[in-house]
């Protein structure tokens, strides 16, 4: 009986998990594209400031698929690329890491990105939908597998860029 | 008129180690499925090298010949095995089957084992280019087929060795040579295109 | 019996009648008719499709024929074989049936000879056309879900690039380079030549030519995704001096804001996300991700022709493009009231 | 003076004990037992079944899609959703309907109609439909967890690559597509064999049953065709999922390369489906028409030549991405030569008609409508063979039209006739034949009512796999057309299923051979026995119930205490050895399990490749593992 139970309970989970990874939302509810808000409760007036230990905002779109493929796009649109090169970094700081100066969470990467940071990251805020920011943070948390790895594009259609596919020529032995 | 005739069987043989066994024509089926399969891939390899400029991709290193080369001996050798073992099974010699199947277990061991010491000197894998997508494919599929082979030749080493066995085993044991003879076989073509696919069709000496 | 054979009949015969009547009725005077040529390439398949499809009707029609005289009794002449017995009719009938047989198969491969030779002249025919003289090169690229078109110039200051609207000469041959920036597309204007496919790493070609001028429309015919429904084309063959004119209209900057009113458009353009994908020369914005706007006043239609271009389509188009075209990759901005009208007055400006 | 009569020895020997025959054929019970059965009617008529109620899943997706075309604009499914139904259309018709259905019933009138008891490899026959009906869940999982695929269901990349399709969506399609080809090639594996090498004493290669002989074309079809969409739905899940380059244009990996080994696969698929359904009117044709086929040898020859040229003309489904002019027009000759061998085929059946006693009964009513919407199908096939007119018509909605024309005209009709001609032999009871004509008629109307419209549409530029078109286009009134057309056809579809339920329970009983046919399923009782014949036949005609004065020669000797069977010859079969098939088991089912996990868990995660490869290989130790007692001793 037990086991029966939990195998319902299994089932519907995984079955959570399809939704979620599978939901298109193509039309943006208005409420998203309202004035942005502060999503890290962060210190308006020290941008750059103590992060407040309890972000109260999540991404909405957490573990879609098609909303992490859209980030991806948009990154690339907006040209993110061109200061963080494939998340390997360049003029800006790289997004693949361990240690965010202003913090990792999305509510944190939703402010960095709205308000910007000191030494060039730009305010992007009022430029660009809400929704699109929450898109391209979805992307950013998958390349560091904060995604579920199921939600997530195996690769682009573009010359191998993978770091470890990289490194993996450099340790091998040439002839 | 409706005389009835009647066509006696019962003097026939209740089972068969031969071509003719339906088991044969079984295994004949799947060498059928595997081949085309791989001819297809061999052409699709080709046909993706038409389409570069530079073979193999640049950063790929050329493959390293001698030990692909000399792993293909004892893999040559293990069909002896496999004819000594079915040859054996249709006279219902165990140690000959014995004798057989270990010697094909042994040396294709052998030639399994040298296989993947020469998939550690590769300098791509399946990500890091088109060339390295097709190698891996050729290597993980026959590879694939090669170790259940293998298992299954254990396990009728097993059979054989501990008795369990009657004529239906005899006959698998000679119908697994069909898809071990053609395992080899093939490898050859692969071994060629992998190997030597990147010094023939390549685009530097 | 009698009566089931009458039925077949009639229904074949309605069938029949009210397929070709419909076909004869509704092809013609159509912007996105394969039946409908406008083109000397287009006409050339129009006259091939009309010779395939009278002989194979009339091969149709005498298969249907024979087929259900075989449900009649009176043609055989073979009543005497008790059949339902025997199941074998005399070996005379049967190599009488089989000579038969082999006659109408040499007639098949006979008529389907005529058709390869048809089909493969017909082709030839068309390939012709690259011969001429003093081409127009036109680089088409797919996007998903808009066209993108590029009039090829070996003077780089010459080359114009515009969307979803192309303006050709009449009488002068067309090359259109394909290429694709994402899936597989495929340009089609039925009036005047068969489709193309558009493939990524693949540069086709395609040569057209229109002999009177018109407005045909083209469409996306190979599967690309979402919005696959709505991805059109203008195709405005006119006559070398109009189309002259256009060139030089287009290759003009944008104009600048003559009014308050306007210039305040722009300003609301270039502080949203617009600028990161719409291109419109002679200002800041840049943005390469989406059709270029320089002129987009002058187009027809909005949203790669998926509504008429009015200033209420528009308005209802950059507020939600998520309703007109569900998917598409037109952000949804949030615009202030004041700030709609404008925007909207400013681009249809953009003559 | 036929060989048989040679081989033959004229002692009657006829003590039989078909208690024990019955006893060693019995079905195990109980619901362990149901998964265990493995005569050749059960499994085969769970394909039938199955592929049934894909055909009312893919009908129900039809529906819908015609109901969005409607009218223009029109609003009752939205982009996705009908992306995914066309998706889910083509692929559950072609894959989980179409093929099954065809290989369901082969596996249910092959070995009747050859005269065994069995097919050669029963729990390999289990193992696939086992397969098979995880493929029919996995697709329908992902169908109702809003995962169905939408890139169409030739999966094109890159629009069905990691790029464009984000999601599982396309990974349950391709691995979907795994179930369905290894259970496609078990079966055919399985009806080769046992039409080589069990066909009944007597019964040489120029006396096979005309639909025995198309089965026989079909499985070296799906043998030599189904590896190509292996290697192209791996290609995709692979780089889907470990990010390998096989289908990347940045990184060397050709789009039309997919293209080519898909259509490769592809354009076989076709025949695949409608090879067996030509069989099927060559069986009803020679019953109904009450006389010999017309030119035996030119319809083998032309099956064949069928099935080879099948393999030369995949390139005609991409004519439009810019090939070389030389290689395009070769491959418009070979598509036309298909009409060729089609012709002959159709010719002979006339001929065997017009000469025929033909009873007019549903089943060649079906018949009759075949060659009617085929021809038709093929004529614009010929159409589309030419390459200037295949650049205006390609991908649009005549392509549709034609493809229909073909697939319904060629292999849906043929196969409802096939219905109502064995339902006697399946259940023992006849089919209502008033309802049977109405439902052949409601049929007939509806299906061109619905499908001769988009001719014109296709001709009027309406591409396919549109979800909407806008009021100026001028394609409202055919549309309507159509979707009227298509709920005529649902109403089709739901006679059929009312005749057979009705039939079932109050038709009239059918007895042995109620058309006085001509092969040997109808010596058969009805419905046959799980060990189908008391006696195996021996037999001296092509025609063997048709032999004049009905003698037969049957086969005595074989043992009854235990499946046993007689292996023939290739060519002539002559009785070579007897041959002990394998009883109740219930380790296909678990070696199906085993093998899924594995295949559904790589969608997720590669290791599961291996890990399901280990317990698959554990399966399939235990299945094959010598019970006692080793059955045959060794003499």
């Amino acid at each position: 009986m037990r086991t029966g139970a939990m195998g319902i309970c299994v089932m519907c989970l995984l079955l959570l998990a399809a939704c979620q990874r599978e939901k298109r939302d193509i039309r943006p509810s208005p409420t998203r594209l309202a004035i942005y808000g502060d999503a890290a409760k962060e210190d308006a007036l020290r941008p750059g400031g103590p992060i407040s230990p309890q972000p109260v905002v999540n991404n909405p779109y957490n573990g879609s698929a098609y909303d992490i493929s859209e980030g991806q796009r948009l990154f690339n649109w907006y040209n993110c690329s061109g200061c963080h090169a494939n998340g390997g970094g360049g003029i800006g700081p790289p997004l693949i890491k361990q240690h965010w100066t202003y913090g990792g969470e999305p509510a944190n990467l939703f402010d960095t990105i709205v308000k910007g940071r000191p030494n060039g990251m730009p305010a992007w805020g009022g430029r660009i939908p809400e929704y699109q920011v929450w898109q391209i943070i979805a992307f950013i948390r998958s390349m560091n597998g904060e995604q579920p790895r199921s939600a997530t594009a195996s690769r682009q259609d573009s010359i191998e860029t993978n770091p470890q596919n990289i490194v993996n020529r450099v340790r091998g032995k040439t002839k | 008129m409706s005389e009835v005739r009647t066509l006696d069987v019962s003097g026939l043989k209740q089972y068969e180690i031969s071509n003719q066994a339906p088991l044969w024509w079984g295994q004949l089926m799947i060498v059928f499925i595997e081949g085309t399969m791989f001819a297809i891939l061999i052409a699709a390899y080709f046909y993706t090298r038409l389409r570069m400029d530079v073979w193999p991709p640049p950063g790929d290193q050329y493959p390293h010949l001698l030990l692909p080369s000399v792993a293909l001996i004892p893999l040559v050798l293990s069909c002896l095995g496999t004819y000594w073992a079915g040859d054996s099974a249709k006279k219902n010699d165990r140690a000959g089957m014995l004798g057989g199947l270990g010697l094909n277990l042994v040396l294709a061991g052998i030639a399994l084992a040298m296989r993947i010491v020469e998939w550690h000197s590769l300098n791509f894998n399946w990500m890091t280019d088109i060339q390295g997508s097709y190698v891996w494919a050729f290597l993980g599929l026959h590879t694939f087929d090669y170790i259940g082979d293998l298992v299954f030749t254990a396990v009728l080493f097993v059979l054989i060795a501990i008795g369990r066995y009657g004529p239906k085993q005899r006959q698998g044991v000679y119908v697994d040579s069909v898809v071990w003879y053609f395992l080899v076989a093939i490898w050859i073509p692969i071994y060629v295109v992998i190997y030597w696919g990147p010094v023939i069709v390549g685009t530097q000496q | 019996m009698k009566n089931n054979t009458r039925q077949i009949f009639s229904t074949f015969a309605g069938v029949l009648g009210v397929a070709c009547l419909s076909l004869l009725i509704s092809c013609a005077g159509h912007q996105q008719s394969a039946v409908d040529p406008a083109g000397p390439q287009s006409g050339r398949i129009d006259t091939l499709w009309w010779s395939f499809f009278w002989l194979l009707g009339a091969i149709f029609v005498i298969v249907m024929v024979l087929t259900l005289m075989t449900l009649g009794r009176r043609h055989r002449g073979f009543e005497q074989e008790p059949l339902e017995a025997t199941h074998k009719p005399s070996e005379e009938t049967d190599s009488r049936l089989r000579r038969i047989i082999a006659g109408a198969t040499v007639t098949t491969v006979v008529i389907l000879f005529v058709l390869i030779v048809a089909s493969v002249g017909t082709g030839k025919a068309n390939s012709e056309l690259q011969n001429k003289k003093n081409p127009l090169t036109i680089q088409v690229t797919g996007n998903q879900w808009w066209w993108q078109l590029e009039y090829m110039n070996s003077d780089p200051t010459k080359i114009l690039v515009t969307a979803n609207e192309m303006h050709i000469p009449v009488g002068r041959p067309v090359q259109i380079r394909g290429i694709s920036n994402d899936v597989i597309h495929s340009f089609w204007v039925p009036n005047l030549n068969g489709k193309r496919d558009l493939i990524p790493s693949h540069v086709t070609t395609q040569w057209m030519e229109a002999d009177h001028p018109g407005v045909f429309r083209g469409q996306c015919a190979e599967f690309c995704g979402l919005q696959h429904a709505h991805m059109a084309i203008w195709v405005i063959a006119e006559p070398e001096d109009k189309f002259d004119a256009w060139m030089r209209a287009q290759l003009q900057p944008a104009a600048g804001p003559s009014t308050p009113e306007l210039q305040r458009g722009r300003q609301v353009f270039m502080n949203n996300a617009c600028v990161y994908c719409h291109e419109i020369q002679g200002t800041t914005a840049a943005g390469q991700n989406g059709p270029d706007l320089t002129h987009f006043g002058s187009r027809r239609g909005i949203a790669a022709n998926t509504v008429p271009n009015t200033a209420g389509n528009l308005a209802g188009w950059i507020l939600d493009p998520q309703s007109l075209k569900p998917g598409n990759h037109m952000a949804t901005i949030a615009l202030n009231s004041t700030d709609l009208q404008p925007l909207v007055e400013y681009l249809e400006s953009l003559k | 003076m036929t060989a048989s009569q040679d081989i033959y020895p004229q002692t009657p020997n006829l003590a039989h004990d078909v208690d024990q025959l019955e006893r060693s054929w019995r079905h195990p019970r109980g619901i362990f037992g149901w998964f265990s059965y493995t005569t050749h009617q059960a499994i085969g008529m769970r394909y039938i079944i199955t592929a049934f109620i894909m055909l009312l899943a893919g009908g129900v997706e039809a529906l819908l899609m015609r109901t969005q075309l409607m009218h223009a604009n029109n609003g009752f499914l939205s982009a996705d959703r009908y992306n995914e139904l066309f998706t889910t259309h083509g692929t559950t018709m072609m894959f989980l309907f179409a093929v099954p259905m065809m290989e369901g019933m082969a596996i249910y009138l092959v070995p009747l109609m050859c005269g065994t008891r069995n097919v050669a490899f029963p729990r390999l026959n289990a193992f696939g439909y086992w397969i098979f009906v995880v493929g029919v869940l996995f697709l329908y999982w992902g169908v109702f967890t809003n995962a169905a695929p939408d890139m169409g269901w030739f999966a094109y990349p890159p629009l069905s690559g990691p790029q464009f399709t984000p999601g599982k969506r396309t990974d349950y399609w391709a691995q979907m597509i795994t179930f369905t080809e290894v259970s496609a090639l078990c079966v055919a594996s399985e009806l080769i064999v046992t039409i080589s090498k069990m066909r009944a004493p007597g019964m040489s290669l120029n006396r096979m049953p005309l639909y025995v002989w198309s089965i026989l074309t079909q499985s070296f079809m799906v043998i030599f065709a189904m590896p190509a969409i292996v290697l192209a739905s791996s290609y995709l899940l692979s780089d889907r999922t470990v990010a390998t380059h096989f289908v990347n244009p940045a990184e060397g990996g050709d789009p039309l390369l997919y293209q080519h080994i898909f259509w490769f696969f592809g354009h076989p698929e076709v025949y695949i489906i409608f090879i067996p359904a030509l069989g099927f009117v060559s069986a009803i044709v020679v019953a109904h028409a009450r006389r010999e086929i017309v030119g035996y040898t030119a319809m083998v020859l032309s099956q064949i030549a069928n099935g080879f040229i099948a393999f030369g003309l995949w390139v005609h489904h991409m004519f439009a991405t810019d090939l070389p002019q030389i290689g395009a027009a070769y491959f418009t000759a070979s598509s036309m030569m298909i009409a060729i061998t089609s012709g002959v085929q159709i010719f002979c059946w006339i001929a065997t008609l017009w000469s025929g006693r033909p009873r007019l009964t549903t089943a060649l009513h079906f018949v009759y409508g075949f060659i009617a919407i085929f021809v038709l199908g093929g004529l614009s096939g010929v159409v589309l063979a030419s390459i200037p007119l295949d650049l205006q018509v390609h991908d649009t909605f005549f392509v549709v039209a034609h493809f229909h024309y073909v697939l319904i005209g060629g292999a849906v009709f043929p196969l409802f006739g096939a219905f109502y001609h064995w339902f006697p032999k399946m259940t023992g009871r006849m089919m209502n034949e008033r309802l049977g004509r109405l439902n052949f008629w409601v049929l007939f109307i509806g299906f061109n009512l619905t499908f001769f419209p988009m001719h014109i549409l296709g001709l009027k530029g309406m591409p396919r796999r549109v979800y909407t078109y806008s009021p100026e286009m001028g394609w409202d009134q055919l549309n309507f057309l159509a979707t009227v057309g298509a709920w005529v056809i649902a109403v089709g579809g739901l006679l059929f299923i009312a005749n057979v339920l009705w039939s079932r329970k109050k038709g009239a009983i059918a007895g042995n051979n109620p058309w006085d046919a001509d092969s040997l399923e109808w010596a058969a009782a009805s419905p046959p026995p799980n060990y189908n014949f008391e006696y195996l036949p021996a037999v001296t005609s092509r025609y063997p119930l048709w032999v004049p004065g009905a003698d037969r020669t049957f086969v005595t000797g074989t043992r009854s205490d235990r499946r046993e069977v007689l292996v023939t010859t290739l060519m002539d079969a002559e009785p070579h050895h007897r041959y002990i098939l394998p009883g109740p088991s219930i380790w296909p089912l678990v070696a199906g399990i085993c093998v899924s996990i594995g295949f559904v868990g790589s969608v997720f995660n590669a290791w599961y490749v291996t890990w399901g490869a280990i317990i698959s290989g554990l399966a399939l130790i235990a299945w094959f593992w010598p019970k006692r007692p080793l059955e045959p001793a060794d003499e």
